[in-house]
């Protein structure tokens, strides 16, 4: 077992991730597992994410994370086990979660009939704000990420990466204490991508938001996250890390090649 | 022996009484006996109309007098070889405010506005001095009609055979309003009989048929001899497939001739009859003209 | 000079586009005209009358307001059996694709109507029903139901289901689901329907006005063919034909409109 | 022992299934028969006859060779007006969606036709052709190309591009990209324009019989209607009912299998 | 100009990209111009792609990459200039490159009605191949790319991951002489989608395809490419690299950093 292994290193031992005293638990899996017919997705997976915290989930492609995604937002339910999302149960207490929480999905998913200010507006128009109020957030958010200029445009007439940072957009405009970023910046080149992700991480630190999101670039769950959870498959954690600024670099290259290794095995 | 003369005749399906004589004469073989070898094509009034106008079929065995009129008027070029039917209609009703057409003003009469029927009825209800312009006529398909009539959905409604006699054997509170058809018509053509329903032809085809006329008529006047006497059998041929209670229907309709008003003549011998119908058809703006003569097969002329 | 040569130039443009555009829209009636004329060689005038007869019936129905109001009730009757049926039709639309029991129940009952044929719906609404407007209405609505429900049935079925989850994700009211997804996510299909029943409309309209209306181009219409009148068969056919085509334009213009951010393919 | 109990479970359980099944296909059915006796109660038995008669009537039809071959005639009339409205509506449909030029003249004329009622095309067939089963044919056709040419033109502009482009980047013949692309992008809007214009080809072949069939369940309706055989007309009605249910039940299996692609959101 | 800073560095100067001797064109950009309305997304460029070439395109979001596939696959005509592949008109005479060019899209464009495996064979079915032979192929592509047991899974059911996999399954299947792969490897963690760009670079090495690929990574750009295009927006050449394996670690930092700042321009 790659776990094992950990163990054996020093340096990792203290990283382990530990709950931080008296946090509040923000998603808690218990025991959780999902099935597709035969195939599990997520086997018995029990994880607490805390309040405040910015987790970066890694997993090797297929292994589930997107699952997880769908039984945090109530979209699926478990077959087995439990989800709670701050206290309640997502897919049972579905509508009690409005204004709540924002998804940046895996693709996009911008409505065709909407034109790109439009489709930033479309979370906004649940939460009960004006309308000009809606189209100034839309706006300001179009444009802290690049997008002047392109307000009008419908999807067609938009690149992959404009699509995506719609989409992002679209999830930040409303200011949700819960984001959940299913691969948000894959789409963009390393420039936009670094300045986002930085921005990200400031936006969620700064308004003291929960966040999770999911990624394939190990340096960009350096960059930002607090927390690194590695998933084998079926979706079970096979690495759970602590990360801050006062990791070394030597430390970080040793972290690398073990999640490497985790995600080879 | 002689080869037989093909015809075929398009006629109303049933239950008109366009259907009443073909199927005895085919079931009979009235028109071998004739020299005659006929196919009759059974079709509803519209597609009667289109077919036998546009020349598709030559001959139409439910022609209905005024129709013959009109069609010339529109550019046909047909001719009333002999009648079948003299005219009966009928003004039904189960309503007690309702004893004679008169009391019909400011209610509601259903009725098939279109048919030649209704209009020897605007005739008539003119000739009791009835004013039809205070009476809502509400236009109805033949099938509606009964239904109206069952369902009490109209002050009273107009219809003719054999609807008359399957809708009160069916309903009991059915009541007829008298009509004075006989007293009207004697008063006004001098004479009992309204020729109404016949057989028609192209001229181009009668001038080149004249024995066939001849064949047809005599066949179809076997046809008619042979249902006057035997009623019950006659019923069975007409209704086919029918149920018993068409059957029983139609026996009762063919004993009670004065509404089947079966009345096999040649043109040429009720002139002056068929005349008058022209003339009532132009009185009610239903004939635009007076048809010429050649319409009226074998015509002396006044 | 030049500007005033470029002026000129699209000006000729601009007249031209216009020549053209007309010529377009006039195009497939001239054809069918012509078709017609060419027929009426081959038949006797009963049943082909000249062309210019029957554009003076139509003149004669147009401007003679006892005439033409028959033509607006047919209208209305069309549009508030579509209208009637399209409201149902969307409401038994949702609850089938949302029920299991709605789905068991309401599809094999609207089969079951959609078998009826118009003139068994004419014989029941007489027996059903007082009032002349009701019962056509009540035709109406029956005949087209079963129609409009499925295509919303279809349409419901076929909407993209990322869509549809990112949308819910946000958590909206039903109003603001149905506004934001649905709506929009079936509105091509709702278009086909209305078009596709339109006709349907039409051509029932015609079977119902014969449950006893004393007016509206059904009964028109049957009056001249039973006067052998095809000039005025004709001029009222005409008249349904110019509400449909009136009506279809409106449709095809909403279209252009509601379907703008759809993206053309460059290749074919 | 427990091998056995389980066994005698689970044969309880299928048993218990099949009986809920046969519930709910014939659920809607014994609905609709019973609003009919309960109405009953209220009118006299000549307007809504006993079911009793309705269904020895029904007996009497589908055993009686002469009269079931009737059914059979107008089945296949509609399947078959259905089949060549289809095969012409798909073609014109294409052209549509492809030529600008075509979009232009077709569809302006068949806005034109389906302005037109079934009864005046009853005339027109007369007038035109020959053959009482063409001229059937020819009505069907006529009245239900407009709906399935509009239907395969709203599938065809709804397709998607981005599916398309990939498709053609593959350089596909036409037959290839026919089948690969379009066919199953537009069957779930053509399936449903089946399942509409099954009703309507239904409705109009009562009115195209009339052009002079002596067989068909239009004629024999008519009939019934005529004498006022109300359980007469109700059998034969019920036998286009059947037809449209069996072909309805059919198209809905065949979309069961055709459309197991789809993927179900678990909510809602 | 970035260019010019280039040039002043003596190494960079030296891996200015100059056409090898007696090569082949198999693509050519001639003074091309793409608008669309208002917008320019390509602008006046001229790019000469030599036979067996590996080509990495980078550039930022939205400058004008896919649209410039567009063309060279036929499926767009330059508003100006023209586009020349193997030496034919790829927009005019579409129908001549049928096998000659397989594409992996931007995004999956899985036909959802199509199993995976189905969806691989698309492309085989337009080169005659008999019923068996297609299967065969199919499978043993998505096999190589990892995805045994979900060949007959339907695109919904596949993780975004895996649909990208069979994207490029479908485009490889075709064993097509030119291939264009539009960020090819986006949704795949890092260990698969090393994995997969390793063996992409030795199968057009192997079978002397010519191969172009938009990536938003500079490494997979340095990995696999022996050419490296970096695009400015709208579409126009600021740098223009050869790559090989002789290139010093110091030196690719190097260009890492040049390709940076010209991105960040
Ligand atoms: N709706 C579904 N039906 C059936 N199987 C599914 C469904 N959704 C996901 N799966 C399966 O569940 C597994 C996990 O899928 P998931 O989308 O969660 O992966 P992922 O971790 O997000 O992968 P990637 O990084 O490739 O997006 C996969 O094997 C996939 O085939
Ligand atoms: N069909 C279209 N209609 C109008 N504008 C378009 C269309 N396609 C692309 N564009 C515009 O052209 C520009 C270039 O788009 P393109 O898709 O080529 O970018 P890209 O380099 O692929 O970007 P990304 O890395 O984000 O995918 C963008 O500004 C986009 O808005
Ligand atoms: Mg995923
Ligand atoms: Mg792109």
């Amino acid at each position: 077992m790659n776990l094992a292994k950990v163990d054996n290193m020093l340096s990792l031992d203290d990283m382990r991730f530990s709950a931080p005293e008296g946090a509040e638990v923000e998603i808690a899996f218990q025991n959780v597992t999902k099935r597709f017919g035969d195939l599990v997705a997520v086997d018995d997976l029990s994880l607490d994410i805390h309040k405040g915290a910015l987790v970066a989930l890694l997993g090797k492609t297929g292994c589930g994370k997107s699952t997880m995604f769908n039984m945090i937002s109530g979209l699926m339910a478990p077959t087995d086990g439990r989800v709670e999302v701050m206290g309640h149960s997502p897919f049972r207490e579905f509508d009690w979660y409005r204004g709540k929480m924002a998804i940046v999905f895996q693709s996009d998913r911008l409505l065709p009939w909407r034109s790109a200010v439009k489709n930033v507006e479309l979370g906004l128009e649940t939460l009960g704000l004006s309308a000009a109020e809606r189209t100034e957030r839309a706006l300001y958010w179009l444009n802290a990420l690049g997008l002047k200029g392109h307000e009008n445009d419908y999807p067609h007439a938009l690149s992959g990466g404009m699509r995506q940072r719609v989409s992002i957009s679209r999830a930040f405009a409303t200011d949700a204490p819960l984001l959940l970023c299913d691969e948000p910046f894959s789409a963009l080149d390393e420039i936009t991508s670094r300045r986002l992700r930085t921005e990200f991480a400031r936006l969620v630190r700064e308004n003291n938001k929960t966040a999770v999101f999911i990624t394939h670039s190990i340096d960009e769950a350096f960059d930002i996250g607090d927390r690194i959870v590695v998933l084998k498959r079926p979706a079970e954690i096979a690495l759970d890390l602590r990360m801050s600024a006062d990791v070394s670099d030597v430390d970080r290259e040793r972290i690398r090649d073990t999640i490497h290794d985790t995600l080879d095995a | 022996q002689d080869a037989l003369t093909d015809v075929s005749i398009v006629v109303f399906g049933p239950p008109s009484l366009g259907a009443f004589l073909p199927p005895i004469i085919e079931s009979q073989n009235f028109d071998e006996a004739h020299g005659l070898s006929i196919t009759f094509e059974q079709r509803t009034p519209d597609a009667y109309a289109a077919q036998f106008n546009s020349g598709e079929f030559k001959v139409g065995g439910s022609a209905a007098l005024l129709t013959v009129g009109l069609a010339e008027a529109r550019g046909v070029e047909a001719t009333y070889l002999f009648n079948l039917f003299d005219y009966w209609g009928a003004v039904v009703t189960t309503r007690d405010d309702v004893q004679s057409l008169g009391d019909l003003a400011g209610k509601d009469l259903a009725a098939a506005t279109g048919t030649t029927n209704y209009q020897m009825f605007r005739w008539l209800a003119a000739q009791q001095g009835v004013d039809l312009s205070s009476v809502t006529a509400v236009n109805t398909a033949p099938p509606g009609l009964v239904g109206y009539a069952m369902a009490d959905r109209a002050a009273a409604v107009q219809l003719w055979e054999p609807a008359f006699t399957s809708l009160s054997a069916q309903n009991d509170a059915i009541r007829s309003i008298d009509l004075n058809i006989k007293g009207a018509w004697s008063e006004f053509a001098g004479s009992e009989k309204i020729p109404y329903l016949g057989v028609a032809a192209h001229r181009d085809w009668v001038a080149e048929n004249p024995e066939a006329v001849e064949a047809l008529y005599a066949a179809y006047s076997d046809a008619a001899k042979f249902v006057m006497e035997n009623p019950e059998e006659a019923a069975a041929i007409i209704a086919g497939d029918g149920t018993d209670d068409v059957r029983k229907n139609y026996t009762t309709l063919i004993k009670q001739n004065d509404r089947l008003g079966l009345n096999v003549a040649m043109a040429a011998d009720m002139q002056e009859e068929i005349r008058s119908v022209y003339k009532v058809g132009v009185e009610l703006d239903y004939l635009p003209a007076m048809p010429t003569d050649a319409t009226i097969y074998g015509a002396s002329g006044e | 000079m030049s500007d005033i040569a470029s002026d000129r130039q699209s000006y000729a443009d601009s007249v031209f586009d216009t020549v053209r555009w007309a010529f377009w829209l006039a195009a497939p009636f001239v054809l069918i005209a012509a078709a017609w004329q060419v027929a009426s060689l081959f038949f006797p005038p009963f049943l082909f009358p000249s062309l210019i007869d029957v554009f003076a019936r139509v003149w004669d129905i147009l401007t003679t307001w006892s005439q033409f109001s028959s033509v607006l009730a047919t209208a209305m009757r069309i549009l508030g059996g579509l209208a009637g049926a399209f409201l149902l039709g969307a409401v038994l639309g949702v609850a089938i694709t949302n029920s299991r029991m709605a789905d068991r129940l309401l599809t094999p009952t609207l089969t079951f109507f959609q078998g009826i044929p118009a003139l068994s719906w004419v014989v029941f609404a007489i027996i059903w029903f007082h009032g002349v407007e009701f019962r056509i209405i009540f035709i109406m609505v029956m005949t087209t139901l079963p129609a409009f429900t499925f295509q919303v049935v279809g349409a419901l079925r076929g909407m993209d289901k990322d869509l549809l989850e990112m949308v819910m994700s946000f958590r909206p009211s039903r109003w603001k689901f149905f506004t934001a997804m649905v709506l929009p996510a079936v509105l091509p299909e709702v278009i086909t329907a209305w078009k596709v029943n339109l006709g349907n409309a039409s051509r029932v309209v015609v079977v119902a006005e014969l449950v006893g209306s004393s007016g509206g181009v059904g009964y028109q219409l049957l009056q001249q063919q039973q006067l052998f009148d095809m000039a005025g068969a004709l001029a009222w056919t005409l008249q349904l034909v110019f509400f449909v085509l009136l009506f279809q334009w409106i449709l095809s213009q909403f279209e252009q409109f509601a379907f703008r951010y759809r993206s053309k393919s460059e290749r074919s």
